[in-house]
């Protein structure tokens, strides 16, 4: 049931933009928090764009997408913009969540992009319960939810999955194995070995693996998996493989990431291997790149003068929102 | 007006939500086919068949973490946790998640989603089963927590947390089912955080929520055969907590004495004692006095567990020794 | 790797007695709880007892047990005295909690019998423990963990055979698989089909199922299985076809299994079976097994009375044992 | 004598107990090749290997239940909750099993298990992260829950702990790790439930624990600028709590202050109150005074975080406004 879609420039221009432009927010916000802007904690989504750039563009406005604290990607590919996201990484009243949620807890009711998730597994019963509820009322909707590695052991995971399965929602988990949580590698932690998606086997629901750092792949394998859920087959499973070129978080001494593992993932760098792709392929020359990236850079110094010159929010918002 | 059972009287809070609200569906672990553990939603499979009446998994954490799902989605959920003991499984989804998701995005989402469970001892159901957990939720900011001691109150609390955006922990006592009292049959509703006087006095005021609602009702008769004329005031809603209601009284009386079926060091009776000596202290006659449950498990043989858990005669007792009266 | 043992009288008769002295003191307690002298929940192990007696036998001293809140069977069959139970249902000080544990918390030390667990689930992380302490002391002791099919959609099932099987502990997990949690149907609850000893598959856990019915099939599983662990290789996984011939507890309604159902497992109770066993193959005369019979029955009858006319626990216990 | 931080001091704490004790064995998430989450444990994985300090999965419920069962077989379990926010997942384990085996066996069976987790908020971690929960965990019968302000007290108090044989929420304050104090070369222990003085004074008692030590002491401190006295006192233990030093030092200053970092509707406070009050009642000035963290989940912004946690100038401002002083 391959739906391999021809290629346009114009797509092939727009997933590039996309993850170009993750790179660049992820690298200024680096920069950002070294001088004191941002704080917390903030975890990277650098070597991870071709997840939520090959999937989240592919829903419809009706899908639900949730995902862990690692959230920066999946929230700038669902379309919010990338001044909103930064203002709210600088805690300003501009931000996302009016500088209340911070890094981990991103939000946007509109875009149906139903948040970032701080605890490891927390997502995975709430999108089990977004897609009920597409269930219920006949709609269409899925409920595209993102997870890491180490959520494969928490009991919230297993949970998730039965229930999916049993009464066929239309969930459509996508697990990116990046090999560790935090500084464990998967081996260390799951006793399943390393065909992680046959996890799905467990409860009769449908799984592949996919190439993560390989967006055309990963958009594949995601339009496959939502015309499944769509068709009222249940959930299905995805696992894509890939690796974080920083650390767990900012504050991660990663001494535990060997020199040698970590060059060999290098040359699969989801960017520069999709941008070679471009120029090579003829899909665009080296001025449209480049162009694209220009408008991408100043879009960020745009969204950093625009979280920096935002006012925080008022005193009296710490006891507002509380009680809808 | 019709006689229920605190029972009937929310089986028919149920079936008028699935009525009245397409949106509306019930779920949890063998409420369906079995009938529910404690048989509130008897009928209600076969009524409304399995889609809008849901049995579920033994699996707590999603059980309520998909009731939040579809209260984001605009669903109107009612889930059923078999009993609060249980909820400890789904603490986190409860705290971390329903209760912050509005305040984490900003006011955008909300997660209007109420969860009926049993709370309370004295079924000699041994340590594990046998714990009221309502009074520590009602200590995290984002969750409303509801009580009722009546029939009427029930019914009336169930129609008001429908309407409440926001997550409900219901915590109904397992020993409290069988308890009668008259319902109008007209639609009426009892708003969230508004504490009712259900005996008035003047010589002293015995606060109490639930089963020990009925307890305190009890001790103040016996109290009143010798001419101590006790306030009893239900609390209903112990968050929000109507302070006022209580304080306003306290303030008549001069003598405040909570009773609670907890564990002496939890429970929402410390908080209060702080809100009413704060706001009431030139009018308190003595201390705030609390009688609550022992400082222990719950023992499964009987006459242990009675002796653990507040009665009429301790209430008494302890007005006797505090206040002298 | 089978370990067929020959068969002797002796043992058989053994078998034979321990499983009737189940039977028999789950219809006293029945009977008990009618006439109110035990209250609370309590579940009967009635039909299943080819499991608890095929299997705890087996066991070392040093072994350890620990079960659900239906765990009359499990503590009998590891020898705690009948009366001792009894006096615990009702309530006594004399009982194995001094009365406070109740029929679904049932302990001895001694026995290495770990207790009874009301909170479904709540057992299996304790068992991992007691095989990591195990493995630490480098001691041969297994922890046999018995659970029912409604366990195996907790978060907890999960993250315990995870963390078995990746630490390879000696954990003996034992699946009494009686069809049902309550009044659900696995079926309706749990989304990996029939064959649930594949569970194990996930975690890399050696598994495999047997007919629960027949004690000697047990017994034989069982000697594998802690061989298995004992010999290091890690946990093992065991799922038992059974079926409960009561109520899930004295409060059950019982309107959810139809008759045909229960009519189909009828005859195979294992207690009619083995007892026919017995005698037809020559392994115990009607009248050694009437006498076998005859002596439960009076060691039921003395453990009612021994309960009956035992002291109820001093009010000063009530905040005893509260902290070591 | 030595100078630690408080994270040397418990460094050097779990270091001794490995030394001295083969039944300890140290457990939890990426406490190992990792260092630990908050550099606690740093070293330690080098020096005594991945069996005795082992690295688990994210999987808080078997991880507690892990060391429940290998406590109840006589090993020394430490387990690490990488957050108390997290403790929620291990909640059914700690609440339901960790705190009742002991008396559901009739003293059988014995849980020496240590839990180390990270409280408080003031990291700008935002509201799953910022949580207090020490404060509920003490309303439990059968546990005992531990929360050092320096050095000193957390070397001390684990060492007690080691020896206590019953389950322990050993609560550290994130922000207190680098706190530095002096810890005696020579082996001492402070005792679980002992209150200390950690400042003498008449006019007022203030008695808060963890972090809100030193903000007290600080409070203190601009107080006596002005010849208003403060007596601080540390309670060290929430459970067992002890009442006597707080009840004696509010006897003698006839004000009572209780500061503490949590939701203004939970935590250890109001209990401390109610017991104040009701020991106490004759000797106090005016009601007890409670300076707690906004009734609200914790925001990222850092501004209205801090402004939702209880400083110096907040108790200050209520010791003025309460008590004129
Ligand atoms: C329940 C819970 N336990 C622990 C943590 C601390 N923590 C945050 S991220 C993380 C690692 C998660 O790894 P993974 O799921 O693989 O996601 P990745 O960071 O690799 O994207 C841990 C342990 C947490 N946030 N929640
Ligand atoms: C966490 C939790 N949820 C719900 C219950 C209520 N409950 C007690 S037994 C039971 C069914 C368990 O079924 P199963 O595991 O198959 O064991 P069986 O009764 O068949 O032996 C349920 C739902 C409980 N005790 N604990
Ligand atoms: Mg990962
Ligand atoms: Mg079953």
């Amino acid at each position: 049931m391959k739906v391999k879609e021809k290629l346009s420039k114009e797509l092939v221009a727009q997933l590039y933009r996309q993850m170009f432009l993750i790179r660049r927010f992820e690298e200024k916000s680096a920069q950002m928090y070294m001088l004191g802007k941002i704080r917390g904690f903030l975890h990277l989504y650098i070597g991870e764009e071709a997840i939520a750039v090959g999937s989240i563009p592919v829903l419809q406005p009706e899908d639900y997408v949730v995902t862990h604290y690692r959230d920066h990607g999946h929230a700038l590919a669902r379309g919010i913009a990338p001044k909103v996201v930064m203002a709210e990484l600088f805690g300003k009243v501009t931000g996302s969540s009016k500088g209340k949620g911070g890094s981990m807890h991103l939000f946007d009711r509109r875009l149906n992009f139903m948040g970032g998730y701080a605890i490891v597994g927390g997502q995975l019963p709430v999108a089990v319960g977004l897609a009920l509820a597409s269930k219920l009322r006949a709609e269409k909707s899925v409920a595209l939810c993102f997870f890491g590695d180490g959520a494969l052991n928490q009991g919230e995971f297993h949970e998730s999955m039965n229930l999916a399965s049993l009464w066929k929602l239309p969930v459509l988990f996508f697990l990116e194995n990046n090999l560790y949580g935090m500084g464990s590698h998967i081996d260390r932690t799951f006793a399943g070995g390393r065909e992680v998606h046959r996890a799905a086997d467990h409860y009769r629901m449908a799984a592949r693996r996919v190439d993560g750092m390989d967006i055309l792949a990963v958009r594949d394998t995601t339009q496959e998996a939502l015309e499944w859920c769509r068709s009222g087959k249940g959930p299905y499973f995805i696992e894509a493989e890939t690796y974080r070129f920083r650390g767990h978080s900012m504050a991660d001494p990663e001494e535990y990431r060997d020199k040698e593992e970590e060059a060999l993932w290098r040359p699969r760098d989801p960017l520069s291997n999709f941008r070679r792709f471009l120029t090579e392929e003829g899909w665009a020359g080296q001025g449209e790149v480049e162009m694209i990236e220009g408008e991408v850079e100043r879009e960020i110094e745009e969204a950093v003068r625009f979280a920096e010159e935002s006012p925080e929010p008022p005193p009296e918002t710490l006891v507002e929102d509380i009680y809808a | 007006m019709a006689e229920l059972t605190l029972r009937e009287a929310l089986n028919r809070a149920l079936k008028e939500a699935l009525e009245r609200d397409p949106g509306v569906f019930l779920m949890g672990e063998d409420i369906g086919a079995y009938g529910g553990a404690y048989a509130v939603t008897r009928g209600l499979w076969k009524q409304y068949g399995p889609e809008r009446v849901r049995d579920t998994p033994i699996s707590e954490a999603v059980i309520v973490g998909a009731g939040i799902g579809a209260a984001l989605a605009g669903m109107r959920p009612i889930v059923e946790l078999m009993t609060i003991n249980f909820s400890l499984l789904a603490a986190d989804q409860i705290v971390n998640t329903a209760a912050k998701l509005h305040y984490m995005s900003g006011g955008q989402l909300e997660v209007p989603l109420l969860i009926r469970t049993v709370t309370g001892g004295g079924g000699q159901l041994g340590a594990t089963h046998s714990q009221s957990f309502e009074g520590w939720y009602a200590t995290v900011p984002g969750l409303r927590v509801v009580a009722p001691a009546t029939p009427y109150d029930a019914l009336g609390l169930f129609r008001a947390c429908l309407k409440d955006r926001n997550t409900v922990i219901f915590a109904e006592h397992a020993l409290l089912y069988g308890v009668r009292g008259q319902v109008p049959d007209e639609y009426y509703e009892v708003p969230l955080g508004l504490a009712e006087v259900k005996r008035q006095g003047s010589h002293l005021t015995i606060v109490a929520y639930s089963r020990m609602v009925h307890i305190a009702l009890a001790a103040a008769e016996q109290l009143a055969r010798r001419g101590v004329e006790s306030e009893v005031i239900d609390l209903r809603t112990l968050r929000p907590l109507d302070t006022e209601a209580v304080v306003n009284s306290v303030r008549k009386t001069h003598r405040a004495v909570i009773v609670e079926e907890g564990w002496q060091s939890g429970g929402i009776g410390p908080l209060l004692a702080l809100l009413i000596q704060e706001q009431a202290f030139d009018h308190l006659d003595g201390p705030v006095v609390r009688v609550a449950g022992a400082d222990a498990p719950a023992p499964y043989n009987g006459r242990l567990e009675r002796s653990g858990i507040p009665n009429e005669d301790a209430v008494v007792k302890a007005v006797e020794s505090r206040f002298g009266l």
